[in-house]
């Protein structure tokens, strides 16, 4: 069966399906513990999956299950590196939500709890689905429980942004249905590596291609397709934001890479540069878009848009740093985007109120959180040594290796980045205290802490010692290059060789490797 | 000869009084166009050598449904005054519809034979040796039976439906109840009285 | 001779007939009824005629259960015109439009 | 040991920092403090024993950080001559710092927060310079970038220096842009960024090209010029160099640390520690030798009428960068580096003094309100006097001079010596000298010299009047900023800022105050600093610029040019007596202007008042910046948000669409009128358009 | 011919023919007082009647010289329309109860013997193998429905429910018999498979006609647009068990009979109605989707919603291959399971007065005052909207897997796009439960066996998935039947 001699992902979808189940028949305060336990094992079994992991010698799958349950489709299970690191960011960060609605939330607690548990459970099913169909029905299924939480829960808008949220996605995701299917019978099998090693016709890869990036750019979401996530982001109860930005996002992403790329090689090289161009867009445009916020939410779900717009640009880079960085991205724009959510929420909870110039001098009387804030501000920035500046870097590195003007242009994120953010932490927590209410804020209290403490350690970790996180997924990720180098695109660098005389000076080997890798 | 000129003579008054069913403003107008239309319809059928549905024409539709409608139209009590006023507005949109159907129609099947094909199919080849009636019904109660039957289903649809709807229990009616009529002896309704002169009745 | 085609023909303008009648008439209920009949009428003018001309007898006894089904039609059409008119006390088609949109 | 160099003030910053007021501040600062001289104390034995000639270069790998596909980025520690003369730079005035804060922040609430800072910073810096690969050194830059902006935005409830501090963050970006793309590229090129491996490879790939941005350039021309780029921001060379002054803001310790000593030094020590890489281009060396040519001309220029004290000496910073990088551009790496180290001394001391000078004006900052604070305040006069010396480069040839003198001058002459685009330089090195000369003295004699005018400076007045303001710390951002106002308000307004407190002007000037000589714990840091200016130049020039020494001291660690260093020294007389030449000019301009015809400089802002108008706005840097890029921006921003995504994509996208079908419902409704013959008709429409298609067909 | 086998084969329709008439009498002699108890028997004669499906007349054949077939697609269909009448049944006595606006009220004992009739009826149109079956069939369910639309005799919404139902149904029968009358003079037969060898020999114009009002007649019965004008009003006037009814059985049943008549009798042809059903799906698709937007009467939205679903279904049709038929009968089944589903919760509703009420504003709070039947209408919604994982996605998935097998790539991708508009009021209706505050005071009382069916439903479009491997393997049986 696998190292661990039970089935373990489906265990660790099935505690907090339980936990959801018992949750609508108690009361709100057993609703909370119950949801936190349940989250808080499967952390615990997260941590043992990634502890059991065997990413030197393992196969590229593991942990596989396979239950033909369904007739038509499998209940197969398995992770790769990739999917591991993101079923570990789910099982991070959802205690931590758990903990954030634990006074927030103080309607029909049982049902929210429920939700967010199933949350778990699908966003688990997302990432660890090997049947193409079972994928399809988790990675819809979760618009359920979100539509529910933004809906129920939400802002003053949240119908509207309810509505936008569902719909939009779901719009972008029915065409890849067809896609699917259309590779189904094709190929002949409904499972995932299979169907990745699979070749497709390249005429029908374009098609299949385009089907597929309906769905996952609006997932991700990429411009113009990403008006939704500022009012989903903005009305969703802090909790909501959180999962949104730091698990929803990344599905788009582990979709490009789990079926765009390794499927469709000769669709994606041929579609790169108009993702490359998008991106270019969202970087720019959305970043001077969150300059000119006034809400701290939809700031920050704006810059999302901007990292998000890294991450597509590192996937189509061709390469291991493109990738490997662009997953960094995801992971880290998963804690981080999470931990901006989270400080907002704290605020929000004691003000009820997101509008940016109502605060100001939270340093003076809540210097607990400015730290904390200053330090996700300073993440999200991409400063060298937290997470987000591993991906970023990679990722931009790869892309280079691809254009140079992708490269600078998307780079011009960080510049934009710095203002907007640092704008925003300006005035929220800097300057005098203007309004009695916020002098009247206590700082962070114990859970808060809690809540925050363990991301920042993360980010920390992630961004100081990255090689815990890469080393799973290095091997997976350099057979998807291998998988796709028969169609990468040709760099814009077209080095040539150096003067013949410097040549000969000793570093022969490397001067002759370069040009050729550059081709 | 005659042939030509009966289905000439049925065909058109088949289809003018067809018309002045829909066209007449008075219902009670337009049920005897349609007793009419029946009727030169059957003409037709006579025509085509089938005695039977042309009974039935005569019986079942003049005779039935036709008379049913009659009543219904006198029972309902319509102010017809009233229902004298127009027709739709966009009748000449619907009559440019209808008149496209019909051309398309007739041209669509105005070229029929009868190929070897189709007659090889023919489930029930009518025979010269059996009148028209004799061969249905020999058809009716053998190979049909089932649908024979079933149709008696429909007629008990049909009675049980108009009954469910238009039958009201009416309060204070009372129904004859036979049994106690018979039980009814004299003793229990009559009383002898020896009265007396001069001091009138009392009951 | 009188071919199919003219009785044809004839089912078919009876039939556009009383396809018209249905729409064509904006006052009366009952005036729809009939129309329906005369369109059984022209199906069942097709019917035999194939049935002649093709010299099979299914055609007419497949007219025959039209009209048995049109007998019963009529009857729970006028039964549920009865109830309409006792509810609403009209008849006309202008004023059946409680439900709409 | 160098391990031990670089953690201790990571600790120290991360126990004062999260210990915060758990500690309270004297255990703050006695770590912090403590840390950094321990690192000091570790330092100097590493660069004598560079000095002395008995160390090798090497490396203390520590454990991975980025590794992906051929990329491999890990965390070590580099020591060599370069990382020598940093870590004893660093850590010496970083040390001496945390020592002067004591006393200068002593009456701040924030004080761990503030030494937190300051050790994290010396962390960042120290990495900086001890990196063995582009990425460490992007670490250490970014976290020097971090530290900072948290310093300049120290005082936080000031409005201003939290622009300052986002201004000073946003515009390294901008260099880190080109920083970055010039990893990327140099991966691309050499597919690895470990610098050692990096300088082997370099010359080889010498005169081949590259397509970048769409067009073809020569590869080193590229890779070189993209992490100038990031330099300049650093650096705060023309054009990115506008958040320097601004970065004054922050305490006076940290202008002496940070944008004086160390921090504004990393982009020449990622030049000079990559001069294997620019010597291969010569374009790129051009540019170089251009942009420090320019920055030295222009920030000399504004230095000469600035008021602010502290601006005068930022100014004087970015003037001295500029002699650093052309410098480089010239070849003259050793130079370049030795002025590095000597400026660190004068400048940390000049700074610190006048850290000394305003704490004793209880933080008044414009020189217009100082004067005659010689006999108030001697010991910071004498430590200024020194460090005013060691700047403007006094010294007599092959006998003595101050610090400034050696490494200057070797600077001009190693311009001249270079010929061609170096001779320019030389030529508006000499300009910049003269220019130099002038404004540090002006500042000696606008703030120990002449009368008193300190009546007229609101923050005496403040003091005087509000016995809470000295004590009371907290509002002091408050008042800061007011006093700032002058400052920065162009001549025109001085007048009004004049009148309006004329009543408090007693007759002598004072207003009845008395300035106070600051603490020791503060004068001990700026004797120290005077010794290191007065004596750096004399002791260390051999090693540094010396021809025959300076291979041996540098073993590699910059492209050392030899042949440079020796025709440096061949350079006619005039060469090297015009140094002299234009600092005499310099201090005797000064004098006259500001001691002995004081209505001098009335006389010329009403003679050039374009020209003086031109320089107090520094070239109007600040108001380009804003119209191009700052306004735009937010525009741009704002019409991508109401009219890109509300109007447009919202509009015709999902609620477009929306919309579409709610009107499709309407109208499908209206089809639905509940009247029978519609229905019929609609049914007969269908019917119809199926039996045109049948016969279509 | 009369022979044993043959009568064996028809047993379902015996079974309830006897039902239908023994039930008849007891409640014309014992009146509507027995009504509750010839609903209960009424449901166990559908259930005899499904049980015979076991035997012979799940898998026998033809009988009666073809013009009866029963064949497992019939029996398939059968389960499913004497389940949903079942349903209709058992959902009745508490409709009709007197309520205070209605003290009189009261289920009258011919309701469950006119679904008995209709679902005779039905039976013979999913078994049919003749045009005459089809008709007479067709014309037994009509008739019951008919006078059923009309029930409520006093309600001018259900005489008018009736009278628009009858005349255009009416209208529609006329255009399936003159189509039904072409098709036989121009094959020679009025037999399936007469008329398909005649298709397949030469497709005259004639056939051609006759098809095209074959298949007009058979769209007004499964309501596909442009036919459908009949079904708003009609679902909103008639008695909501009724309308569960007729959004049912007469569904299936009509469904089942027109993928019979499209593939045995006209599908030899080259599959001449492709494009039609293409069109015709298309078409209900996005009808069906806009126009339920705006919809304020929850029963006229779900007409709508039936529109929608037909369209869904017709999909599988325009495949034309096992794979499509399979698909369209799986998505009858779930789409019957949904719908009875919803229907049941929509009788729930009721306000204190215990009066019925269908506006979906009265529906705002609903998960905070009735959680359980919240839930449950929830879980509808979204299914008949096919999200996954719910069951409802999976009856789409199966019909879009079968275009696309088919190589219907655009109807696949148009439909699937198209789905979305339904999935937009599908959540006005959660949103309506779920977001809005409370509105109407519910009755409270709790319908044990209504309430079972629901969450029996529920369950059903939950854990569906389970049932996949039933549900495939039944379908493909059902499908292969006709191929």
């Amino acid at each position: 069966m696998n190292q661990l001699g039970f089935p373990i992902l489906t265990l660790m979808m099935a505690i907090p399906m339980a936990g959801a189940i018992a949750c609508l028949f108690v009361n709100d305060k057993s609703a909370r513990s119950i949801a936190l336990i349940a989250t808080l094992i499967d952390l615990a079994l997260g941590i043992v999956l990634w502890a059991t992991f065997d990413k030197i010698q393992g196969a590229q799958w593991q942990f596989t299950e396979y239950a033909p349950i369904f007739g038509r489709f499998a209940w197969a299970l398995g992770i790769d590196g990739i999917a591991l690191m993101l079923i570990m960011l789910t099982v991070f960060l959802m205690p931590i939500c758990i903990g954030a609605s634990w006074v927030a939330i103080n309607k029909r607690v049982g049902e929210y709890m429920a939700a967010f548990l199933l949350m778990e459970v699908l966003m688990i099913g997302v990432f660890s689905a090997q049947d193409i169909f079972l994928f399809y029905v988790m990675f819809e299924a979760g618009l359920i429980p979100m539509y529910l939480i933004i809906g129920i829960w939400g802002g003053a808008e949240r119908i509207y942004a309810s509505y936008k949220f569902f719909l939009y996605t779901l719009l972008g995701s029915v065409l890849m249905l067809i896609a699917m299917m259309w590779m189904v019978q094709e190929a002949g099998s409904t499972s995932i590596p299979v169907l990745m090693a699979y070749d497709f016709a390249p005429q029908a890869q374009t098609w299949l291609w385009l089907a597929f990036f309906a769905s996952f750019a609006v997932k991700m979401p990429m411009w113009p397709v990403h008006t939704w996530l500022p009012d989903a982001h903005v009305q969703a109860p802090t909790a909501g934001s959180v999962i949104l930005a730091g698990v929803l996002l990344k599905m788009g992403g582990y979709g490009f890479l789990r079926f765009s790329l390794p499927m469709f090689p000769e669709a994606s090289a041929q579609f790169a540069p108009l993702i490359f161009g998008l991106s270019m867009v969202a970087v720019v445009y959305t970043s001077l878009v969150a300059l000119v916020q006034s809400d701290m939410k939809k700031l920050i779900a704006y810059s999302s848009v901007a990292h998000m717009a890294i991450v597509t640009v590192g996937l189509f880079a061709f390469n291991q740093q493109g990738i490997e960085g662009a997953i960094m991205v995801m992971l880290g724009h998963g804690l981080v985007a999470s931990a901006l959510f989270l400080c907002v929420g704290v605020i929000y909870d004691r003000l009820h109120t997101r509008e940016i110039s109502r605060y100001g001098g939270l340093s003076i009387n809540m210097p607990k959180y400015a730290v904390l804030f200053l330090f996700f501000t300073m993440a999200a920035v991409g400063l060298p040594g937290t997470s987000n500046f591993v991906g970023e870097f990679l990722a931009l590195m790869g892309v280079y290796e691809a254009s140079s003007w992708v490269a600078i242009v998307c780079t011009t994120g960080i510049i934009l980045g710095a203002a907007y953010m640092l704008y925003l932490y300006r005035r929220v927590c800097y300057g005098e205290i203007v309004h009695d209410d916020v002098r009247a804020m206590p700082d962070l209290s114990g859970r808060e802490m809690w809540l925050l403490a363990p991301i920042a350690a993360a980010v920390l970790w992630m961004g100081v010692y990255p090689e815990s996180f890469i080393a799973p997924m290095r091997a997976d990720v350099a057979s998807l290059v291998a998988r796709v180098d028969r169609a990468k695109p040709v760099g814009d660098a077209k080095l040539t060789a150096g003067k013949p005389a410097a040549a000969a000076e000793g570093h022969a080997a490397e001067t002759h490797e370069t040009p050729a890798e550059a081709h | 000869m005659i042939h030509v000129l009966a289905f000439y003579l049925f065909a058109t008054v088949v289809i003018a009084s067809g018309a002045m069913t829909i066209f007449s403003r008075n219902p009670v107008h337009s049920v005897l166009w349609l007793i009419l239309a029946f009727f030169n319809a059957a003409g037709l059928m006579i025509l085509l050598g089938a005695e039977f549905i042309a009974m039935l024409l005569v019986i079942v539709y003049v005779g039935a449904v036709a008379v049913l409608f009659m009543f219904v139209v006198m029972m309902l009590d319509i102010d017809f005054a009233e229902l004298r006023a127009g027709f739709v507005n966009y009748l000449p949109f619907g009559l440019a519809i209808a008149v496209i159907l019909l051309a398309e129609i007739v041209l669509g099947v105005g070229i029929w034979s009868a190929g070897p094909v189709e007659l090889a199919q023919r489930a029930a080849p009518a025979t010269a040796d059996v009148s028209n009636i004799q061969a249905i019904g020999a058809l009716l109660y053998t190979r049909y039976i089932f649908l024979f039957e079933a149709a008696g289903l429909v007629l008990l649809v049909a009675m049980v439906g108009a009954i469910v709807l238009t039958h009201r229990a009416r309060g204070g009616v009372r129904g004859q109840n036979i049994d106690k009529q018979n039980r009814r002896r004299p003793q229990d309704a009559v009383r002898n009285v020896n009265q007396p002169v001069g001091q009138g009745v009392e009951l | 001779m009188i071919g199919l085609q003219h009785y044809l023909v004839v089912s078919a303008i009876l039939f556009v007939m009383g396809v018209l009648g249905i729409f064509i008439n904006r006052k009366n209920v009952i005036i729809i009824l009939m129309a329906i009949e005369l369109i059984l009428l022209a199906v069942n003018i097709n019917l035999v005629a194939f049935s002649a001309f093709l010299g099979d007898l299914v055609g007419q006894v497949f007219s025959m259960f039209v009209l048995t089904v049109a007998a019963g039609e009529a009857a729970i059409g006028l039964a549920i015109l009865v109830i309409y008119f006792r509810g609403r006390g009209t008849i006309a088609v202008d004023d059946a439009n409680r439900m709409k949109g | 040991m160098i391990q031990l160099i670089v953690l201790f003030p990571l600790l120290a910053a991360i126990i004062a920092g999260l210990g915060n007021r758990i500690i309270g501040n004297v255990p703050a600062k006695i770590v912090t403090t403590g840390a950094l001289f321990a690192s000091c104390a570790l330092s100097w034995p590493i660069f004598l024993s560079f000095v002395g000639g008995d160390a090798t270069p090497h490396v203390e790998p520590l454990f991975t950080w980025i590794r992906s596909g051929d990329f491999n980025a890990a965390w070590a520690l580099r020591v060599d001559t370069m990382t020598a003369v940093m870590l004893v730079v660093v850590t010496t005035v970083s040390a001496l710092v945390h020592l002067y804060s004591w006393g200068y922040m002593d009456e701040d609430p924030d004080q761990p927060r503030f030494f937190a800072y300051l050790s994290l910073f010396t962390f960042a810096m120290l990495m900086l310079v001890t990196a063995n690969n582009l990425l460490q050194m992007f670490f250490g830059w970014e976290g020097v970038g971090l530290a900072s902006y948290l310093l300049i935005g120290f005082w936080f409830r000031k409005p201003s220096a939290n622009a300052a501090a986002i201004k000073a963050f946003v515009v390294n970006r901008v260099g880190d842009l080109g920083f970055m793309m010039g990893i990327f590229g140099t991966y691309l090129v050499f597919n690895t960024i470990s610098i050692p491996e990096i300088l082997a490879a370099a010359p080889s790939m010498a005169g081949s090209t590259i397509g970048f941005l769409g067009a073809r350039f020569d590869t080193m021309t590229v890779l070189c010029l993209l992490l100038f780029i990031g330099a300049m921001g650093k650096s705060a060379q023309l054009g990115l160099h506008t958040w320097l002054p601004d970065a004054m803001e922050g305490p006076t310790p940290v202008s002496a640390l940070i944008h004086a000593a160390t921090m504004v030094t990393a982009g020449v020590f990622m030049v000079c520690r990559l001069s294997p890489m620019f010597e291969t281009s010569p374009t790129a060396l051009g540019v170089v030798t251009f942009v420090g040519a320019a920055t030295c001309l222009f920030a000399a220029t504004v230095g000469t009428v600035q008021n602010d004290i502290k601006r005068v000496i930022a100014y004087s910073t970015c003037s001295q960068l500029g002699y650093m990088f052309f410098a480089a551009g010239v070849g003259a790496y050793g130079a370049s580096m030795f002025h590095l180290f000597t400026h660190a001394f004068f400048k940390a001391l000049l700074f610190l003094g006048a850290g000394s000078v305003i704490h004793a004006m209880h933080h008044e900052q414009d020189m217009r309100y100082y004067g005659a604070l010689r006999k108030e305040i001697p010991i910071t006069f004498w430590a200024m006097t020194a460090g005013t010396l060691a700047i403007t480069g006094v010294g007599v040839i092959d006998v003595f001079g101050f610090a400034g003198f050696y490494s200057k001058d070797a600077i001009l002459e190693a311009a001249y010596a270079a010929g061609g685009r170096g001779q320019l330089a030389f030529f508006v090195g000499i300009f910049a000298a003269l220019l130099t000369s002038f404004y540090s003295w002006r500042l000696v004699f606008l703030t120990f010299f002449g009368k008193p005018r300190w009546a007229a400076s609101e923050h005496i007045q403040h003091a005087l009047h509000d016995s809470h303001g000295h004590d009371d710390h907290a509002t002091h951002g408050h008042g800061s900023e007011e006093a700032n106002a002058p400052a920065q308000e162009n001549a025109g307004h001085d007048a009004h800022g004049h009148d309006a407190h004329a009543h408090h002007a007693s007759a002598t000037g004072t207003g009845g105050y008395h300035p106070h000589e600051s603490p020791w714990v503060m004068l001990i840091p700026l004797i120290v600093l005077s010794f290191g200016a007065v004596f750096a130049g004399f002791l260390f020039h051999h090693s540094f610029v010396d021809a025959e020494h300076g291979a041996e001291f540098w073993q590699g660690a910059i492209a050392f040019n030899t042949h440079l260093m020796h025709a440096m020294h061949e350079v006619p007389l005039w060469v090297k007596l015009a140094p002299a030449a234009v600092m005499l000019t310099g201090l005797a301009i000064a004098w006259l202007s500001y001691i002995r015809y004081t209505d001098w400089p009335r006389q010329f802002v009403g003679q050039f008042g374009v020209l003086y108008t031109f320089l107090l706005n520094k070239w109007y840097f600040d108001e380009l910046y804003n119209v191009l890029f700052v306004k735009p921006a937010f525009a741009i921003g704002r019409v991508f948000w109401k009219v890109g995504d509300i109007g447009i994509i919202d509009r015709f996208g999902p609620n477009g669409l929306a919309a579409l079908v709610v009107q499709g419902g309407k109208l499908t409704r209206r089809l639905q009128s509940g009247y029978l013959y519609t229905y019929a008709l609609v049914m007969l429409l269908g019917l119809a358009a199926a039996a045109t298609w049948a016969i279509a067909r | 011919m009369i022979d044993s086998a043959s009568l064996l084969m028809v047993a379902p329709e015996l079974v309830l023919t006897v039902g239908a008439l023994v039930l008849l009498m007891v409640a014309a002699y014992a009146g509507d007082r027995m009504a509750k108890v010839v609903s209960w028997m009424s449901i166990a004669t559908l259930v005899a009647a499904g049980l015979t499906l076991l035997g012979l007349p799940g898998h026998g054949g033809d009988a009666f010289e073809g013009l009866y077939r029963a064949d497992a697609f019939a029996a398939y269909a059968k389960v499913l329309i004497y389940a949903a009448a079942a349903a209709s049944i058992v959902v009745a006595p508490r409709f009709f109860a007197p309520t205070a606006a209605n003290a009189s009220g009261a289920l009258r004992a011919e309701y469950p013997i006119l679904i008995l009739l209709a679902c005779i009826g039905m039976g013979m149109m999913v078994s049919a193998g003749d045009m005459m079956t089809l008709y007479v069939g067709l014309e037994l369910n009509s008739l019951a429905a008919y006078v059923l639309a009309s029930f409520m005799r006093q309600d001018t919404r259900s005489a008018e429910a009736g009278l628009k139902y009858f005349v255009l149904g009416a209208l529609a029968s006329g255009i399936l018999l003159y189509g039904i009358s072409l098709l036989y003079g121009f094959s020679g037969s009025t037999s399936f498979d007469g008329i398909a060898v005649a298709m397949g020999d030469k497709l005259s114009n004639g056939l051609l006609f006759g098809m095209v009002f074959v298949l007009a007649g058979l769209a007004f019965k499964i309501s596909a647009v442009p036919f459908h004008m009949w079904t708003p009003d009609v679902y909103e006037g008639a008695p909501t068990p009724v309308t569960t009814f007729f959004a049912s059985a007469p569904k299936v049943a009509a469904m089942g009979l027109t993928v019979r008549v499209a593939i045995e009798a006209l599908g030899p042809g080259g599959m001449a109605w492709q494009q039609i059903v293409i069109f015709v799906a298309l078409a209900s698709i996005l009808f069906g989707g806009v126009a339920a937007i705006g919809q304020t009467n929850i029963k006229r939205l779900l007409a709508y919603s039936s529109i929608n679903n037909v369209g869904f279904a017709l999909i599988g049709l325009a495949a034309g291959t096992p794979a499509g038929v399979a698909a369209t009968m799986s998505y009858m089944t779930i789409y019957v399971v949904m719908t009875i589903g919803s229907f049941f919760c929509i009788i729930q509703m009721r306000d204190r007065d215990g009066n019925p009420i269908e506006t979906i504003a009265s529906l705002a709070g609903l998960s905070q005052s009735r959680k359980g039947l919240a839930a449950a209408l929830a879980i509808f919604m979204f299914s008949l909207a096919g999200i996954p994982p719910l069951f409802g996605f999976w009856a789409k998935f199966l019909v879009f897997d079968a275009a696309v097998g088919a190589g219907l790539l655009g109807l696949a991708a148009f439909g699937i796009a198209a789905s979305v508009i339904g999935a937009f009021y599908y959540l006005k209706i959660i949103k309506t439960m779920y977001f809005d505050e409370p509105a109407a005071e519910y009755a409270t009382g709790t319908p044990i066996i209504e309430n079972t069916v629901i969450a029996l439903c529920a369950a059903v479009i939950v854990f569906g998935y389970l049932l996949n491997p039933v549900l495939d393997s039944a379908s493909a049986a059902a499908a292969a039947a006709l191929f």
